[in-house]
């Protein structure tokens, strides 16, 4: 059963109840021992009713990206529902309201817009609804009852699903909950002929291990808290809020505090603030937020001060769309502030990712003495895996400080000009380690100096530091053929695992391919590119943005041509779509 | 309020009046419920009242609930980012003193990431009027605490109580030397009216503070249920061109709703410029 | 100043004091006559008297001559961005609630680009002592109009004239609910040294107003002898518990000194953290 | 005498009035006929006794660099002239005090630590001073004297320079200065015996000209005034202070409003509100304030408004070096603030382009609706020509809104993609014309709208009127050899003028090469830039920053390797550097 694999969106209207639904799925595939990936449409207003789509992704093996069509759609409201069926595969199958609350044109029903080869099952969702509790806000469970229904799933086991969800609320809610979702069960099995081929039946997931259900947002925020940051101060900002809104809740339980800050400025300002005091700090934020945050960037990397920034990037530029995903913050990420400012960055690929390359953030602002970015982007904070839970993180990157030894001090120079760019730091209330700090060039003590040899020289002193963190790159990830290739698939962030998939599907359809993405993207692993890039007969770059951000940047050690593949729709980069280009390129 | 029967008036009057003109044809992406209707109603009655040529106004906002006000409108309107409805709109005036420009902005623009501008067009005194629909929480964010949440009050932000003491927005204004500062409540269109209509007339810039319920993510502060029962008018004996008479009920009493304070002889920054390079 | 004998005593100090340790080896950069050697003369012997470690001493500042600072204490210092002081110093402080942290700013920095923080600080009453230099100029940048300049005098910015109203930093502090609100002169270091010793006893956000001359660029305003004419303390009867009183002589008496307003049952940031999540 | 060519500088600390004497040199040189390209150094600090130095060079052609060594040193103060002496030519003239007020040791005279091959000119500069005017002062003015003496630079038509500085002085003033230099020249005439070669007699300078003595930032103001601007909004920082203060006293004048705001945030929202209202605006700042602009630079770009923003770029990053020369803000010119934001950059490349570019942006800011930026820096901003008095602005710069056609406003759509990109703009006021305008994604009507479909086309739509704008580029500025050539040097802004010079003396020593450098940055002529690259064996690109911004932004169009000379000394970039580099690659 290797190939089971199926994925299955909910659609509908803002409070439908649509997420919830998509998040009990999840949660009981993952209960069952099956990989899921997750992921929620929203619309940016509060209400509105916008167009809600839950997708959930379900496989036996390891999922990289989230799919890009459906096999099954369930359509709460038929107007959203019917511009979500351009996504739904020509035999998938629909499952719709066929008695909706109020009356459908035949031209604005989903059922009469579905294409031919559609399976279609036409649920009195509202009817159900309102026999099981007396309203129809329990269509979501019906539909979610029918669907388990018609896919062969156990029903039992997703009761108690059902029932976990809700063990917090009141007993009633949990009641027509359950209720709901049994009769849209049985009604089903009573009423509706199966004639597709979509089942769960005799899939055979791995026994249900320990498993942690979390989205990139909370994997970065519990690696911080796992590395002993003690201070976050933040500015809620879609898609990166929740981060602070974690470090709001857990952060006081260790003793450590959330400021939440007037504005970004402010929010890096404080960060920056507490480096300078020793101590592990952060922020989160998205675009908008991350350009305020420019000017005090060069602060950091200038007064060699650690400060985190996450930048979960949403759709761009301006206030763009924030509840879109896109990967146009990548110039900044690297090189967003005035001046000759280098800084790390990092982009996790996926949720494991996002918890351990929080860990790596952390240990190397601390013992570079600098700037770390961590480049997320709205998909992978929020889309859903389960995950296994992560390793301890390594004790040598809890304290990574270099401080002067006892006998440095006499004589003692903050910015000491050494071999490797790093200057032993002292923190505030060690007796003889003071020193001034300054945003403008300074010399070797910190004293401002604007000569021509002191700028020369400190500024190599900062580059070459940076180009030392690549010591410290996680391992490329190099998925594919060996040898010469045909295609070789250069990806970065979130589209990373999608350009994995796409590769994998390539290869079975004889082209000889291989993937190639890296964690660390400032300092670049830039040998190890050209390496790859030497085996490949073209190098196809696929990302999130419209000019190909990082395709250009890229170009820059390989001086050679890439074929870029840019998409700026909103959505996760789909595997389907690069496969396509590499069968055009074949 | 004291006499809840103004909501018959109301009707009397939307049936009369023809304000529905200023709406744009775009609808309300806001909850049910929400203040900020009331906020348009007494804006869009306001515009009818002085007959605002529909070309001539520009709705100026933030990013927010609040900032989506100028599609509502109908008029020409921007939508700029968050915090900076002021410095555009300042910018807009200055180029072109024909228009009536009305900058509107949450608490979240307006105190928080925005705090920094208003000072400034107050000192200044530009001739926009300022509408700063306070509702004491980040609406469009989903419920943090903003400079106006309570102490002590549970956010998203704060699930263990808010440790910030807030802002008074109209202490603010009155330090920052407004030379027109007012309140007015979101259910109380008719009030409100009068007050934009008075600030619109104020030569120089108007501070309107505007007491609103976010019906979603606020349950315990700025309620319907709270403010009806709490805001009151100004005494007629109180001295609106008293700055400390102003000062002192602004600190002390935080549902009084009305003109707090008016100083006509401030001349407006186009003013300022002509006498000095006249 | 009603008795300009204080330099003698000054001096008399000065041969007794071992102050001068707080003082670090860098050489002033600031201009003869500057204001800012009477301030840190003032900082240097409260540190003294206070007999703080040095090493627990952080001076944190924004951009501008008043930005310089840092270099010249004896201590852990740190020059920020222009505006930025506050948001640094109160992250140090949070993180290191074991520190000493000063946050020093011009009239320009706090006023201006950095307008937007002191009102955080203030209502969030983070245990940090902040120093604005109110010079009533931009000094480094050579002369153009602050949020203190006064109206129409003319600036480099302004050759016509400032069309600008000036700001009140006092009214504002007090506004903002700051806890503890002092005003000192550059030109009395012993009055400001009490001022600083008082300001960095009280737990909570300390602001300290500071008068000062930029003999360089503002030949009319704060000068040395407009000042020292002008400058007295607050009597002896007024009341620094009681708002109103503070607000009615800060809008009315540009040029009185010392302990304004004081609230010591506010609890500081970190206390109401530990209120709420203890 | 073509080969006439003298650079001299004056070298003292903040108070002596080195900057003053300066431009008195330069001034009179312009008077006689000379070209003259003149730019003072100085200290960061309002006083401290920092380093200042006037340098001037005066040749009979003109003049695209300030050339790098000085060929006559006039010593103020032996400590900082000391530092300078490094940029003296091994046969060049020394002018020092032979009776300095204070003593000084041997290893701290100039004199005594000049180069054998310098020819030492020991003035009793002090002494002299003294003698003609009580003090002190005017040992700047002797110094002038002694300098023109040895130059043998007619005595009466330098007095009438200094008459002309100082006329809105008072008498004793006047009077002083001019006793102070003649007293110099006459007491050199009689007791200094000429030893060198250098002189000035003989050189037959053109008649003089209607000329203006300006620098860039004063032509930048005089193009923003001549374009019609109405408003401009802006907050001090060093090197673009001094646009605000022109503009502080020249708008008024035209009824015009010079709005100084409380940061630069609010600076450039004012400029795009005022652009809103159909008005011509502008700000111009450094680094950190454009850093800070950033967010809004977004919204021009996405809200479709005109807007131009000048960045005088200084040494960075953060607080950097405020009073020296750098290129490193290319970056986010091109490609600060997060998302996909296209926006026109302009680079002129020296004082008269200044003039040019500024119309330039005007004009184009407001018929392509977008974020212009105009790119100096610290050397172009305050470096001094004399230029030819620019001509009028072509009248089609004037005005160049596109508004919509009478029967355009029924069903009016304010974002109307079209083939050109530019949708045509009604402005408030406009009884017909209302819109609604948002920084999020909208469709052609300016609503919000979050879907793909939406998203891609107004992407695309923006970078296609981007693109258009090519069509209005100046052309490129190709100096040098035609055909094959063994070094093609391609630079931008301040550094172009260096680089044509360089090349110059390349050919002179048989080197096949041509430089290239185009005022428009983005959209890049990348075309033009194709054509010139396929004629060159090497390229060299030659920049004043650490990684090379420029450098590595046209690999992506041209996908070879250039050779990277990259300078972060604070100075402007000399020809001579350049030329070194040519000698080792050819
Ligand atoms: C620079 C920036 N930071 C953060 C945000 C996210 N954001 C959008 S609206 C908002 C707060 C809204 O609160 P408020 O101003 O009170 O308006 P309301 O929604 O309550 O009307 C925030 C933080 C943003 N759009 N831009
Ligand atoms: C973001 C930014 N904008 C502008 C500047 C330029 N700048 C440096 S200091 C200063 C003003 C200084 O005035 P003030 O804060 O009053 O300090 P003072 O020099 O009077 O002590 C300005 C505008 C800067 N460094 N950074
Ligand atoms: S979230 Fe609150 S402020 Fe926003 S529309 Fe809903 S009720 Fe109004
Ligand atoms: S310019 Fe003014 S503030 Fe700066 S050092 Fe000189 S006198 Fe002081
Ligand atoms: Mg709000
Ligand atoms: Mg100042």
């Amino acid at each position: 059963m290797n190939t089971f694999d199926i994925v299955i969106e909910i659609c509908g209207s803002a409070g439908e109840g649509t997420i919830s639904a998509g998040e009990i799925l999840a949660r009981f595939m993952s209960s069952q021992g099956y990989e899921i990936m997750s992921f929620d449409s929203y619309p940016a207003e509060i209400r509105g009713f916008g167009k809600c789509v839950a997708h959930t992704r379900v496989n036996l093996n390891p999922i990289y990206s989230p799919g890009k069509y459906a096999d099954v759609l369930i359509a709460l409201n038929d107007k959203h529902a019917i511009s979500q069926l351009g996504f739904l595969k020509p035999d998938g199958i629909l499952i719709y309201d066929n008695q909706p609350a109020s009356f459908h044109e035949e031209d604005q029903s989903v059922a009469g817009m579905a294409e031919p080869g559609v399976t279609l099952y036409g649920i009195p969702l509202t009817q159900l609804a309102h026999e099981a509790a007396g309203n129809s806000r329990g269509r979501n469970m019906v539909s979610l009852g029918a669907m388990a229904c018609l896919m062969e799933i156990p029903k039992d086991d997703f009761v108690t699903a059902i029932q976990n969800r809700y063990a917090s609320k009141k007993q009633i809610i949990i009641d027509n909950n359950i209720d709901s979702f049994v009769l849209g069960y049985n009604w089903t099995g009573e009423n509706i002929k199966k004639i597709d081929e979509y089942s769960f039946k005799g899939t055979e997931p791995a026994p249900p291990e320990d498993k942690l259900i979390i989205n990139g947002n909370q994997s970065v925020a519990r690696a911080a808290i796992d590395s002993n940051i003690s201070f976050y101060a933040g500015y809620p900002i879609t898609p990166a809020t929740k981060i602070m809104e974690i470090m709001g809740k857990e952060l006081p339980k260790t003793g450590g505090i959330m400021l939440q800050t007037e504005d970004e400025i402010s929010a890096i300002g404080a960060v920056i603030g507490a480096g300078f005091g020793g101590k592990r700090a952060m922020t989160a934020t998205s675009g908008p937020g991350f350009s305020l945050m420019t000017e005090f960037t060069g602060l950091a990397v200038m007064s060699e001060i650690p400060a985190v920034i996450v930048n979960s990037m949403r759709g761009g530029p301006c206030t763009g769309l924030p509840t879109k995903t896109e990967q146009s913050d990548f110039n900044i990420a690297v090189a967003g502030g005035h001046g000759d400012a280098p800084r790390i960055v990092l982009a996790p690929v996926d949720t494991t990712d996002c918890y351990e390359a929080t860990a790596l953030a952390f240990y190397l602002a601390e013992k570079y003495q600098t700037l770390v970015v961590l480049l997320l982007d709205f998909f992978l904070s929020n889309s859903i895996r389960n995950i296994d839970v992560p390793k301890p993180i390594n004790p040598s990157f809890l304290s990574a400080n270099i401080a002067p030894e006892p006998d440095q001090l006499n004589g003692y120079q903050r910015y000491r000009i050494t071999g490797s760019g790093i200057s032993p730091r002292t923190i505030p209330g060690t007796p003889d380690g003071m020193y001034f700090s300054t945003g403008l060039e300074h010399d070797e003590n910190g004293r401002p100096a604007y000569d021509s040899d002191t700028h020369e020289k400190m500024t190599r002193k900062r580059f070459v530091k940076h180009g030392n963190a690549l010591d410290e790159a996680p391992d490329v990830v190099i998925s594919g053929d060996d040898g010469d290739l045909d295609i070789g698939v250069i990806s970065w962030g979130s589209s990373a695992g999608a350009a994995r998939e796409a590769v994998d599907a390539a290869r079975a359809e004889g082209i000889k391919a291989a993937s190639f993405s890296s964690i660390m993207i400032s300092p670049f692993p830039e040998e190890k590119l050209k390496v790859f890039a030497d085996r490949c007969n073209t190098l196809l770059v696929p990302e999130l943005n419209f000019t190909g951000q990082f395709a250009d940047f890229i170009i820059n050690f390989l001086q050679r041509p890439v074929v870029k593949l840019n998409f700026v729709t909103g959505l996760p980069m789909a595997s389907e779509d690069i496969l396509e280009k590499m069968r055009e390129l074949r | 309020m004291n006499q809840p029967t103004y909501l018959d008036e109301k009707f009397d009057r939307v049936k009369k009046a023809d304000f529905l003109k200023y709406r744009s044809g775009d609808l309300p992406t806001w909850c049910p419920g929400c203040g900020y209707f009331g906020i348009m109603d007494a804006f869009y009655k306001a515009c009818r009242q002085m007959e605002l040529p529909f070309e001539n106004i520009c709705t100026v906002s933030g990013i927010g609930c609040s900032g989506r006000t100028p599609i509502f409108v109908n008029s020409y309107g921007l939508h700029t980012l968050h915090g900076r409805s002021i410095p555009v709109a300042c910018g807009l005036k200055l180029a072109r003193n024909d228009l009536n420009v009305f900058a509107v902005a949450g608490d979240g623009d307006a105190l928080g990431i925005g705090g920094g501008h208003l000072p400034h067009v107050a000192r200044k005194n530009i001739d926009i009027t300022f509408l700063l629909f306070d509702n004491s929480i980040y609406g469009l964010t989903k419920g943090q605490s903003s400079s106006t949440t309570p102490l002590i009050q549970k956010t998203n932000s704060h699930p263990a109580g808010n440790p910030d003491s807030p802002l008074n927005a109209m202490k603010l204004a009155l330090a920052y030397g407004a030379s027109f500062a007012a309140r007015g409540f979101a259910g109380d269109p008719e009030g409100l009216e009068d007050i934009i209509i008075q600030a619109t007339k104020h030569k120089g810039f108007s501070f309107i503070h505007i007491l609103t319920p976010c019906v979603t993510f606020d349950k315990v502060n700025l309620t319907w249920n709270r403010l009806k029962e709490n805001v009151s008018y100004l005494d007629s004996v109180h001295d609106h061109t008293s700055f400390e008479s102003a000062m002192r009920i602004a600190n002390q009493e935080p549902f009084k709703l009305g003109l707090f304070f008016q100083d006509t002889s401030v001349p407006s920054y186009d003013e300022n410029l002509d006498r000095l390079n006249g």
